[in-house]
């Protein structure tokens, strides 16, 4: 009985998934705000990490919140186009393209990083990025778990 | 160089003095070239009319006959077949998919390698300026010869990759080559009408007409084409056009193999320059005179 | 190979007494004759120890960013078409500058795997070289000063190139099985730092694992700290990495890395076009961007 | 050690009513460092904002943690009270708990521990937080323009006369630009030398603006405030200050054949020594030593020189290089004419009579070569029917440009018209495809040369053009009746579109703005900041940025003015000091940071020892370029670079705070 | 003229010919410039850029019917000044092909295709044209026997018209390339 609680655990998915958003400060914080003041309701289970630009974000944050249990990372920035500080989302996208495909190669499950574009204006598509990723991790079996977890 | 020769149709028929006149010169040029065995026809206006796929497969038998038999370019004089061969290349270079299915229906390899010429390319390009020059022995001073490209050599640039397509001046450069003046005038690259020489006879008179008249013109003396189709319908249709139009053009076409052969002092004859509908005689007395 | 030998040694000498350059950097007979060197020759009179075959595997641009080895500032240095795009790659990052650097390429048909050479094989085949001269594409150095040609024949492949294959074979399993995978690989690793030790391009002098503030990667030997240092070594050489293979070379412990520098490299030319270290003049790949960059990814 | 306060605000119930705050409050004084932690119904209020100083002074907090509304709404207030209390307004950081926790979420519990980690994450930042120090960068005030056109022109004017005195760089001997080269302009037909003329004589009159023609800026390095810039004064042959203008030199010049106009685009000749036209401001010829006999067949001629009362000709003269500082500058380059002879179906170039736009502007102005009347270039002859055609090279992406060179529709429209008004009983047709007409009055424009004027339009492109007989015949099609048209004219007229100046992607690079796809600069924001270029301190001005017509360059001119005026009404720029910053004992200079920059921020920097000996190259951050972005931080390998405010270990905090 | 907009059908329509053509037909901008060079525009019910519209609207059965596809002489003209780049005469063989696949017959030149016809099948029984059998089923065929025919006789006599045709030896293989491809 014992151990298949213990099987239940390991296999089904975790209840309340700690996600761990790293967003810029001019488009996807704004955008995330805007959503507060329509009050639109989210899940709760999203931190936000607020940075000047995704130019800042740096992918190895993504490893870091990994490593202190985030069950899920979400990296969101300007549009392609109307980065506040011009082209700080272009480098970025580079570098996560890669950085993605090299955690996907040693075995991190992709489902669980995600990238977004949100702008300022998309208070809507936050709410619905962050539900249907929160959603996302909660269906994942807790098993698949990476390299980056203790 | 190993040098294929794809003929085409029309150069085994109704264009035979271009074939002949093409023999006799690269005879003189002491250049070699073999007939691709057993090419086919390269399906002409007919096939990419109503069936894309078989436009690119005909030709494709013939392009892979001559590059299996390790011929590094060919020589098509047909405007209209260099213009389908080099579609076809072109095609078969850019649609895998069609490569693959059009190879297994030749049941031959084809490694979409092989270089298309046509003739005013092969003169320029791989026989040159400076050995055509040495061989003209009786430069045609003073006679007025307008260069007549039409449709199939210069477009779709895209895939002809050939001079100007808007302005282009290869044939004209080989006419003053041979000593004569170029003519300038204003439909060059105009459709002759082409294909509809059969179904569409008034579509061609029209069209054949205004080039006719227009060089008519500019004071020419002929015409020089690299087109069996364009040929045709200039030499074959002339008297109609007077007739049509009621005002004598008189405007003998050759092929600019004929006129090259001229000018290294081959005997009319054996260019078969009689095989024309529209003589050349005045041409030939004034080329005679000079 | 006398011959080359001979071509090399008087390049060298005409270098050194023409004091354009101060130090040379090549290959000598080892301790067994199946194992190359590396040498350091500052005298003309030392030249005749210079050599160089099938054996000289060692990607010598390692030693360029070594401070003891900068001071002598002009440099001669033999390169293979491999060796040569770590210096490109030196040169694009402002490491190397080229009018310190007289660069004698040697022609290279493939060097034979250490291994299998302390056996005593000499035979250059498909099945004796180096995974990198499987694939490699740039058996001759473009950017020379002087070019030595190679007698080696050209190694005739069947096709099937195993790199590649294992590779896709990685990329077929899923994320368990992956992880499985590389947690039995990275087990191994003892944070001795050979590969970044190896590493040509690895120039940093102070590296991001003794950064403390904050502390970027787990230092002790545990399974997150030895996952976080394989993963940003990658990463820092994505894009960077010219395949010398010497980290490889170098792991004491056997960790595959060409398998993540080799699938990071095809990444970044199937996203990019890119490939690193073909051209001294080409902007590097993550300094620049395209607006029509892949964007699938992201929502 | 830290002393950190923690302020949680109530926001009356928008934050109470779903968090609680005391919970809040409660676990923020477990927390090490924080040496207060209180609640209060309205933090932004003034008693709440002087409970805040109150604590900041008795506790004598090194650290502020509010835990309230978006840090876009009040973040400002908060730092600014801090700075009353001696705190560094960096110490100040916000949990926004409202925004993002109150206001989305219904379950009071959840929302409450999200609250607790939001404002847990913000004094574990705050307590790695530096003291920060905006920047302040002096400001040399003095502006450069480069370009002499109608945009560069009001410019320096509104520059000066906002008493800032201005470098006007022309690289033509006399400043005008293309507008001095227009007949009459749209819509409303007043003529562009009458207009024009009296604000070129001001230019060269203005006490506060100094004019280089004939110059060109060679070099420019520094940053806004401190730009360090070198002009090249190109040989002019002339003495300028001794120049009358009389004219005497360019009147007996031999050289007045096959030397083609670049004023009249080609349609008439200059001789060697020359003003490009009779208005020229400053009236002082330049002498062209590519084509003179003096300078070609070595020394012979030297006519002007015996001409010249005053002698101030001296063939000797050399370029020389003036060095100058400067605070902004205006980059205004203008504009050029996509290449007609791309377009060999209609024939430019071979046909006389098929000229460009810009040309027959030249033939309509009583300043060019016909002095104002209609004349065809083939044989003089004045044309009764010109055909124009719309869209040559613009919206043309196989052979021109995709763009729509906006001006082109109006010219013609106004071509049309002119004709019709200077030649009677002539008849225009309009080649089109759309019509824009979006300013005021153009609509009304473009209808009154149909209406009034007679010229007929056709929805259609044209294929070709043939020469037969002394006329043009062009083959068009009209879409809108479904025909092919064939028209046989006198003159046609190409309306021909615009790409940015022949060179001024150089003048970019040197200044370091960016451009793009075409070449044309490129704002800092499309909408909100559409004259300022990427660099800070670098203005946009005219056709530079893009097709525009004559009041839309004068707006931008003015624009860029006013943006100088304001930066330069302060003695000192500042800037947030929020910049990055560089660790040089670890930096290898690899300046992958520097190719990330989009501010041209960093550059390299010699690290030299006592003796002077260059130990090793750094980068470097400009505090005047840098704005804090960020992406150099991302570039560096080494974690040498870092960008304050939101360095690396307190990011690192912030993940490593939160309960999972 | 009026039309409604089946879109289901439109879409269905766009998409073969799109396929066919592996371009969009909405990088047509309606410039004309196609129709103003056309050597047979004359002769055409709709100009060249009509056709394109007519096809983006859906219009399958006026252009699959029209004149227009049969006429065009493949010159090219159009496609080689396109500012758009678009395959103009490729749009034409498109519509013919898709036309002859479906077998509608219009009435409307019907000739040109007929010769189309007889030409390939003159490729398939001999692997090059046999000229004076291609005209004589053509004319055949068409029944304009005496049209042209003042010309036969010069023809003859300056040999051009050939008396005896000459066939491939690996006919075959024509046979299949014209199975795997009609």
């Amino acid at each position: 009985m014992e151990d298949k609680k213990e099987e239940l655990a390991k296999t089904s998915g975790d209840n309340d998934p700690r996600i761990i958003a790293f967003v810029c400060n001019w488009c996807t914080y704004s955008g995330a705000d805007l959503a507060g003041t329509s009050r639109m309701k989210y899940a709760d289970n999203v931190r936000v990490i607020k940075l000047p630009c995704s130019g800042r974000i740096d992918p190895m944050f993504i490893v870091e919140a990994f490593k202190k249990g985030a069950k899920g990372v979400l990296i969101s920035g300007c549009h392609p186009g109307d980065c506040h500080y011009i082209s700080g989302n272009y480098h970025s996208r580079r570098k996560y393209a890669i950085f993605r495909n090299l955690l996907g190669f040693l075995g991190v499950d992709l489902n669980r990083v995600e990238f977004s574009w949100v702008s300022a204006s998309e208070g809507n598509k936050w709410v619905h990025i962050i539900n249907e990723f929160t959603d996302k991790i909660k269906s994942l079996k807790n098993g698949s778990n990476d390299i980056f977890k203790k | 160089m190993k040098l294929a020769y794809y003929p085409g149709c029309s150069l085994k028929g109704t264009s035979f003095e271009y074939e002949v006149s093409l023999l006799k010169i690269l005879e003189v040029l002491n250049i070699e070239i073999k007939e691709i065995p057993d090419w086919n026809c390269c399906g002409a206006s007919a096939a990419h009319s109503i069936n894309h796929n078989l436009s690119v497969a005909l030709p494709a038998r013939n392009l892979a006959i001559a590059e299996n038999g390790g011929y590094e370019s060919i020589l098509a004089p047909c405007a209209a077949c260099s213009n389908r061969l080099k579609t076809a290349s072109y095609e078969l270079k850019t649609d895998d998919i069609l490569k693959d299915k059009v190879v297994n229906s030749l049941g031959m390899p084809y490694a979409a390698g092989i270089d298309i010429n046509n003739m005013l390319e092969f003169l320029s390009g791989v026989v040159g300026e400076d050995k055509i020059k040495s061989m003209v022995k009786k430069p045609l001073n003073g006679l007025k010869v307008a260069s007549y490209y039409g449709c199939l050599l210069v477009r779709p640039p895209k895939i002809m990759q050939f001079d100007d397509p808007e302005n282009p001046v290869l044939m004209d450069d080989l006419v003053a080559l041979t000593g004569a003046d170029p003519v300038d005038y204003s439909y060059k690259t105009e459709c002759c009408g082409a294909i509809n020489s059969l179904s569409n006879p008034d579509v061609v008179t029209t069209l054949t007409g205004n080039i006719l008249y227009d060089i008519k013109k500019h004071g020419a003396d002929l015409i020089v084409v690299a087109c069996p189709l364009c040929h045709s319908n200039l030499d074959v249709r002339q008297r109609e056009i007077e007739r049509k139009y009621g005002e004598k053009i008189g405007l003998p076409i050759l092929f600019v193999t004929e006129l090259l052969g001229l000018s290294f002092g081959i005997d009319p004859k054996d260019l078969a320059i009689d095989g024309h509908m529209v003589a050349a005689d005045k041409v030939l007395k004034k080329i005679k005179e000079l | 190979m006398a011959n080359i030998d001979e071509k090399l040694q008087k390049i060298a000498r005409d270098l050194l007494e023409s004091k354009e350059v101060s130090l040379i950097i090549g290959y000598t007979g080892g301790s067994h004759p199946q194992r190359m060197r590396p040498v350091f020759i500052t005298k003309p009179e030392d030249v005749g120890r210079l050599s160089f075959n099938r054996h000289s595997v060692q990607d010598l641009a390692v030693f360029l960013k070594k401070q003891e080895v900068k001071k002598f500032g002009r440099i001669g240095i033999v390169v293979k078409g491999c060796d040569e795009k770590a210096l490109n790659v030196l040169m694009q990052e402002y490491q190397v500058s080229r009018e310190n650097i007289k660069i004698i390429g040697v022609e290279c048909n493939g060097v034979i795997r250490q291994d299998l050479a302390d056996k005593g094989e000499t035979d250059l085949s498909e099945n004796t070289v180096y995974d990198k001269c499987l694939m490699c594409g740039e058996h001759t150095p473009i950017l020379h000063d002087y070019l030595i040609e190679c007698a080696d024949p050209q190694i005739s492949m069947s096709g099937d190139i195993k790199p590649f294959a294992k590779i896709e074979e990685l990329d077929s399993m899923s994320s368990e099985e992956k992880d499985v995978f590389w947690e039995k690989e990275f087990d191994k690793c003892i944070k001795c730092y050979a590969c970044r030790q190896a590493c040509p391009l690895c120039y940093c002098s102070r590296c991001i694992v003794e950064k403390n503030v904050p502390q970027w990667i787990d230092t002790n030997f545990g399974k997150i700290g030895n996952a976080q240092w394989n993963l940003i070594r990658a990463y820092h050489l994505a894009g960077r990495c010219i395949g010398c293979g010497e980290c490889e070379r170098a792991c004491p412990v056997n960790i595959p890395l060409m398998l993540i520098n080799g699938k990071m490299a095809r990444s970044i030319h199937d996203l990019f076009g890119y490939k690193s270290g073909l051209d001294v003049d080409a902007k590097p790949v993550f300094g620049v961007f395209s607006e029509s960059d892949f964007n699938d990814f992201i929502k | 050690m830290s002393r950190i306060g923690v302020f949680v605000c109530w926001c009356g119930s928008n934050i109470a009513g779903t968090v609680d705050v005391e919970k809040v409050r409660d676990e923020a004084s477990k927390i090490p460092g924080v040496v207060s932690a209180v609640d209060y119904k309205y933090m932004c209020s003034d008693p709440g904002q002087n409970s805040l100083r109150n604590v900041i002074k008795e506790k004598n907090l090194t650290g502020v943690v509010l835990a309230a509304c978006s840090p876009h709404m009040h973040e400002n207030t908060f730092r600014k009270a801090a700075i009353k209390e001696g705190l560094n307004p960096y110490f100040v950081e916000i949990a926004n708990i409202r925004e993002q926790v109150s206001w989305v979420h219904d379950d009071k519990e959840r929302a409450t521990s999200k609250a607790v980690d939001l404002m847990t994450m913000m004094v574990e930042k705050v307590k790695r937080d530096r003291s920060i120090d905006d920047v302040k960068v002096p400001l040399h005030k003095k502006t450069l323009v480069i370009g002499g056109g109608i945009s560069g022109i009001q410019a320096a004017l509104d520059i000066a006369n906002g008493g800032v005195e201005v470098l006007l760089v022309e690289k033509e001997p006399s400043i005008g630009g293309r507008m001095i080269q227009l007949d009459e302009t749209f819509p409303t037909l007043d003529c562009s030398s009458c207009i024009m003329t009296p604000k070129m004589v001001e230019v060269n009159q203005h006490p506060n603006i100094k004019l280089y023609t004939y110059s060109e800026v060679t070099d420019v390095s520094g940053y806004i405030g401190n730009f360090k810039i070198k002009i090249k004064k190109k040989a002019r042959s002339v003495v300028e200050k001794d120049c009358t203008g009389c004219g005497n030199c360019w009147n007996v010049c031999p050289m007045h054949k096959n030397v083609k106009s670049e004023f009249n685009v080609n349609l008439s000749e200059r001789t060697a020594i020359y003003v490009p036209f009779p208005q020229a401001v400053p009236l002082i010829p330049a002498l062209d030593r590519a084509v003179c006999l003096h300078f070609k067949k070595g020394g012979k001629c030297v006519k002007c020189y015996e001409a010249c009362g005053p002698k101030c000709i001296d063939f000797n003269l050399q370029d020389e290089i003036v060095e100058e500082t400067v605070g902004a500058i205006v980059a205004a380059t203008g504009y050029d004419l996509i290449e007609n002879s791309l377009y060999g179906e209609y024939g430019y170039g071979k046909y006389k009579d098929v000229v460009s736009g810009l040309q027959f502007e030249r033939l309509l102005s009583a300043s060019g070569p016909t002095e104002g009347l209609v004349k065809r270039p083939s044989d003089g002859a004045t044309p009764k029917t010109i055909v124009f055609i719309q869209c040559v090279g613009s919206r043309d992406p196989e052979k021109g440009v995709p763009y729509c060179s906006k001006v082109c529709c109006m010219y013609t429209a106004k071509h049309a018209k002119l004709f019709a008004h200077k030649v009677h009983g002539s008849q225009s047709y309009v080649f089109y495809i759309d019509i824009r007409a979006t300013s005021k009055g153009y609509e009304e424009f473009v209808r009154g040369t149909m209406e009034q004027d007679g010229a007929i339009y056709l929805r259609g492109r044209v294929s070709r053009i043939y020469e037969d007989e002394g006329k043009l015949i062009i083959k068009g099609a009209d879409t809108l009746s479904g025909n092919q048209v064939e028209i046989a004219a006198d003159m046609v007229v190409l309306a021909t579109g615009v790409i940015p100046k022949k060179g001024s992607d150089k003048v970019a690079q040197m200044l370091g703005i960016s451009y793009d796809k075409y070449g044309f600069y490129t704002e800092s924001h499309p909408k909100l900041r559409p004259t300022e270029s990427s660099t800070a301190g670098i203005f946009l001005a005219g056709m530079a940025q893009g097709p525009r017509d004559i009041p839309e360059s004068v707006v931008s001119g003015s624009a860029a003015a006013s943006k100088i005026l304001g930066l330069f009404s302060k003695d000192e720029y500042e800037v947030e000091g929020t910049i990055a910053s560089v660790n040089e004992a670890t930096c290898v200079a690899c300046f992958y940071c520097r190719r990330v920059c989009a501010y041209n921020a960093i550059s390299g920097k010699d690290i030299k020892d006592r003796s002077g000996k260059l130990i090793k190259v750094v980068a470097n951050v400009n505090p005047g370029l840098c704005v804090g972005c960020g992406a150099c931080v991302n570039a560096c390998f080494s974690k040498t670079i870092d960008v304050k405010g939101f360095m690396d270990d307190q990011i690192y905090a912030e993940i490593r705070s939160l309960s999972v | 003229m009026k039309i409604v907009i089946n879109e289901q059908n439109r879409r269905n329509f766009v998409s073969q010919v799109e396929s066919m053509l592996h371009d969009k037909l909405s990088k047509c901008y309606q410039c004309g410039k196609c129709s103003a060079g056309c050597p047979v525009n004359f002769e055409m019910d709709y100009t060249p850029n009509q056709i394109i519209k007519m096809t983006e609207l859906g219009m399958e059965h006026t252009v699959l019917n029209s004149k227009t596809i049969w006429l065009c002489v493949s010159c090219n003209t159009c496609s080689t000044r396109c500012p758009k780049g678009f395959e103009v005469a490729e749009i034409m063989d498109v519509l013919r092909e898709i036309a002859e696949k479906r077998g509608i017959n219009s009435k409307v030149e019907k000739e040109i295709r007929m010769f189309h016809e007889v030409f390939l099948n003159n490729v398939k029984s001999n692997g090059r044209i046999f000229e004076l059998e291609l005209v004589g089923k053509y004319k055949l065929k068409t029944r304009h026997l005496f049209r042209d025919v003042f010309l036969a006789p010069k023809m003859i006599e300056k040999g051009k018209l050939k008396m005896h045709g000459e066939k491939i030896s690996d006919l075959n293989r024509i046979a299949k390339i014209f199975k795997d491809f009609e």
